[in-house]
């Protein structure tokens, strides 16, 4: 699969909600070649400090050459990212690994939570471009109040599926956790679709067994190159061995990785 | 003729033993994977070497996560020597380099002088397989744990056991973590080696301070990066003016500007690691800044300038 | 009661050896000056403890420039330990620590075990000297030059002179250029240190491409600042673990985070360096930082959280 | 003397000529404090990379409690210097060392050369500020050319003095160097101040002892504290002793320190 270095303008940066941001970047050869699922390493800054690039998802993918990134600012690189400006060059890397399996046609459900909700909105864009009837699938939403979900509800809404929201405030949908709202669909979906929080897709994976669902998840870890070549992403596979999340994922079916705590 | 051209007249051949490499700058083990991971964003063949991932006798799964975090300018790594063992490396990873037409270095690692002796002889021979270079700062379980690169009785004998082994060049890689490094080299100069490179890395420590746990589940790991490029020159520059064998320079290389250093302190040629991951454009534009360099200072060959450093 | 008095209930006291510290954040020699050339950016009485810059028997010029110079996230300096002598220091330095209610460390250094024998004797009884810590990182010229820091029983002998020479507590300062730092430490543990600090600098070099020429006249240098940090918390983590006398972390220190993390490794106080060069405010901030952590951590006083890494 | 580290909000930050920024600074203990030929060290960006402050002489001081520097971007640290926009905070120490001694009554010379010219400004505006008759007085200044010499010419024009000017590439004033002008004033004055490049002070301190004229220069090292506590400014002193720039200088009685290649 064909990866590239660019060196990207930033079309746009918004906050669109405390501590969150949607960076726009015209990336075209990255953007043609993405698939939902997908990460791009992005280096932040120009000195060696902080030294390493950040991973993240592809937000959303739009046929002029351009793509965009959802992060959260919880730290040195994250924060630089968050005082780009629009024109500023910024280098990233992509698209990188294995993204979501697209080959079910039966209704699905897509579960995010936090920043977890970034690749699923490529996705949602993708499914929906293709044959099947979004209306008959579900997508589940949680957050830490109404201003960081809202917005992003509002692109799935857009596209035509069935949205259910949770915030840990009450602020919007139901108050509480996301996988409390799961068993309620379990009857009409085949597949689940899940990024967010560890405990939340440990949750999620659990529910999704019991109730004999097939479950993808999109792991985070930490990563020193993404492409396979530092050996620093591993996690515990299924029977002790370990995978590499960058190459092998982000995206694995629950039961190709251990959910032990 | 344009500046370009004059650039590409520039002569950057050297020799590492009896291996010929058209540029001096080649990847670093463990930094830029079975070179495959990197087909995509470097141009292989314009590079002046690949060291693959360090291979051990059979395969090994490497430490539990986490395994890297980042420090200062550096990072730390305890990936734990996980690589696939010498038969998968040269059954699924060496097919394709073979058609990369590019010198390959391997890596090889030990748990004991026996078996760095079998290792390098299953891979004499080997189709495209250039040289060896023989990661000596593995613990020694004979000898309790003991990193063969810290006691030069040992490195010696290791560095004699894999030069019976093999008919390919050996370059014997230093461990930094040692009082006097001209000691060691001497010690695996004298023992049959080829060639010395180094550094790897230095034995480093961080810590959560939150949830109080280290931040690598090994604990300690192994510092790279520009952090430890100041510590490298020094011990390059301490070895080459004691040995007469070629040596390597490692440590937080990124720019042309710190190749030349290396070259300068008399390093035949340079390995880049951790900048493959900050940046895979790295090797590629040190190798044109290289040839910028030389045109700027009047020289015609890179060999012109190793060693060259003035301290009059 | 707001979160601020909460703060200031939290119990930072420390001790080294017979030393008392109102907290644990002193400031590492040849950073710091005598204490005066900081005293209009900082609060000098809010100090744990000043450490001074290297005193020798008689007053040395330094080495000639440029003796400093920048690395990634470091600087290398080769100030050749310029000093004005331990009858200098007393004359001249002593007087303006002596106004300041801040325990005061003076650090030493010599050629030979007599020189460090002399200059602890010379202080022992100074008014206002509180400790003294051994800079053990110099040549021995009665032994080639090899640092007295490199070899056990150089160390343990120095350690043992100075020992005799005063009633002050000793803290040995460690150098970080060795294969075995516990071996060091033992060693002069056994020899009758009363604490040890660590890290000294790494040695380490640069050069500028363009000149050909080293950055600094001498060479080779010291390398300190936070790309070492990893490192000293790796040797801290390791001595802490080995010895039974308190143990000062030393290295790239600049945040409380920093510091908490040299703590949780087994340090007992922390000495802040090149920090105090590019941010004058560092060991006040760390020091009020300190606090925050362990109300947030819930802890009374910081000597609950001395050693407490959860490595199981 | 007092000395102050001050977050300090940049007021403006202008290109003066290629690669010359004016940036101006709100810092009202620092401007309350300085002297002319006095400097600042300044944090450049927020990470440890670049890692030590930089110095600066302190080109302009206002009574509002501002100050301005006037830098070449150069390096790494120059370089984000440049890149600061209004607002944008910056830390400061300052001031710092020994200025120009200003006890000489009688006519004296500034001779500056490219950013050495940065603390004459200072310095000639307090001189002018004073009960001399600067127009007795005598600017000299050398730069690379006209773009970058004649918005700085201004300066001392618009103070009274008597500007006569050098370009390396005659597009402003004498073509050639600064020293050449010098022989022409050495009747009328008794002082020279001097500040620019190593070898042309070198050459100005020569020309000054054969006409007997006094010279104060204001020297340039690497510095990694500005305190006096690194002892990494060292220059060569008058007898094989070092001297410390930043604390003894950086402005010395040319006698004072070592001329030797
Ligand atoms: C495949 C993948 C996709 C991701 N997609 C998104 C996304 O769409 N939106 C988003 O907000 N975040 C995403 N993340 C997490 C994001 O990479 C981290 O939030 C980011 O690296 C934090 O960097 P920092 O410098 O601000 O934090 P710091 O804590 O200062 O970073 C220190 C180091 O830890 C690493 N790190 C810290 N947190 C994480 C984390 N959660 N996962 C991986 N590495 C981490 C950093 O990369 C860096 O190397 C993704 C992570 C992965 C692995
Ligand atoms: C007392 C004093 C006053 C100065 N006043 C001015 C001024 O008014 N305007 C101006 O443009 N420049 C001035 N300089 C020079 C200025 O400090 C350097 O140009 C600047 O530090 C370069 O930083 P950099 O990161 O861009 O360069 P780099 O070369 O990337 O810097 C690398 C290191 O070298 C040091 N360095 C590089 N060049 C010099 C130099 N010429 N002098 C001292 N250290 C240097 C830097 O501080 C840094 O530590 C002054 C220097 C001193 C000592
Ligand atoms: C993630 C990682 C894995 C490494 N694996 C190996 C290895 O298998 N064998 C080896 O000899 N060196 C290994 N090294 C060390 C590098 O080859 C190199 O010596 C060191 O990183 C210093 O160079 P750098 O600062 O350019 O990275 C590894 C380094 C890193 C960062
Ligand atoms: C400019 C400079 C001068 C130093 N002088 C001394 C000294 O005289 N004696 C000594 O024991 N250590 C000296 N050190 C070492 C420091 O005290 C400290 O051990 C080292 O810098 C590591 O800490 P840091 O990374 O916080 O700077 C010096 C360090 C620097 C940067
Ligand atoms: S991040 Fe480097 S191998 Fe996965
Ligand atoms: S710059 Fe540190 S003493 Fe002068």
């Amino acid at each position: 699969m064909p990866e590239f270095q660019e060196k990207c303008h930033v079309h746009a940066i918004e906050q669109v909600a405390p501590d969150v941001f949607q960076l726009s970047v015209h990336a075209p050869r990255i953007s043609a070649a993405a698939t939902p699922g997908q990460f791009v390493m992005v280096r932040v800054g120009e000195g060696f400090d902080p030294l390493l690039r950040r991973p993240f998802s592809i937000h959303q993918q739009f046929a002029d050459g351009s793509l965009s990134l959802l992060f959260k600012k919880i730290g040195r690189g994250t924060t630089r990212l968050s005082r780009l400006n629009n024109g500023d060059v910024i280098d990233i890397i992509g698209p990188l690994g294995r993204g979501f399996d697209l080959s079910c046609q039966e209704p699905v459900g897509l579960v995010g939570g936090g920043m977890g909700i970034a690749p699923l909105a490529f996705l949602a864009k993708r499914l929906a471009a293709g044959e099947r009837e979004v209306a008959k699938d579900y997508v589940l939403l949680g957050a830490r109040d109404r201003h960081e979900l809202a917005p992003l509800a509002a692109v799935f809404t857009a596209l035509g599926y069935q949205v259910r929201t949770a915030t840990d405030d009450g602020s919007m949908g139901h108050h509480g956790f996301i996988p409390d709202l799961l068993a309620d669909i379990f009857s009409e979906i085949q597949l689940v679709y899940c990024c967010g929080p560890h405990p939340m897709m440990k949750n999620v994976v659990n529910t999704c067994a019991q109730a004999d669902v097939l479950c993808q998840v999109s792991l985070e870890t930490h990563m020193a190159c993404g492409l396979g070549a530092c050996l620093g992403c591993t996690v515990a596979g299924r029977d002790g061995n370990y995978v590499h999340v960058c190459r092998q994922g982000p995206v694995f079916y629950a039961g190709e990785v251990g959910w032990a705590e | 003729m344009g500046r370009v051209d004059m650039c590409e007249d520039i002569d950057l051949q050297v020799r590492i033993g009896s291996l010929r490499l058209r540029n001096p700058v080649m990847t670093a083990s463990g930094t830029f994977g079975y070179g495959r991971e990197f087909a995509h964003l470097v141009h292989l063949q314009r590079l002046g070497g690949i060291v693959v991932k360090g291979i051990s006798l059979r395969p090994r799964p490497g430490n539990p996560p986490p395994r890297v975090c980042e420090t200062a300018c550096g990072m730390l790594n305890a990936i734990g020597l996980e690589n696939v063992g010498v038969e998968g490396f040269i059954a699924k990873k060496m097919v394709f380099l073979q058609t990369v037409n590019t010198p390959v270095v391997v890596n090889i690692l030990g748990d004991s002088v026996e078996e760095y002796y079998e290792i390098a002889h299953r891979l004499d021979g080997v189709d495209g397989v250039g040289a060896l270079e023989v990661n000596i700062s593995c613990p020694n379980v004979k000898k309790g744990g003991v990193a063969f690169g810290t006691v030069p009785e040992m490195a010696a004998r290791v560095t004699a056991a894999v030069r019976r082994a093999t008919r390919l060049p050996v370059i014997i890689k230093l461990s930094p973590n040692v009082t006097d490094i001209v000691l060691m080299a001497k010690a695996v100069e004298e023992a049959g080696a080829d060639a010395v490179s180094l550094i790897n890395t230095l034995i480093g420590m961080a810590i959560d301070s939150r949830t109080r746990k280290p931040r690598l589940a090994n604990i300690i790991g192994g510092l790279s990066g520009p952090a430890i490029k100041p510590v490298a020159l020094r011990m390059v520059w301490q070895v080459a003016s004691a040995v007469s064998i070629p040596v390597i320079g490692i440590g937080g290389i990124t720019t042309a500007e710190d190749a030349v250093e290396f070259l300068l302190a008399g390093a035949t040629a340079v390995e880049v690691g951790t900048a493959n991951f900050y940046d895979p454009a790295a090797p590629e534009q040190i190798i044109q800044g290289l040839k910028t360099y030389l045109y700027e200072q009047n020289e015609q060959s890179v060999r012109n300038i190793i060693g060259s450093l003035q301290t009059g």
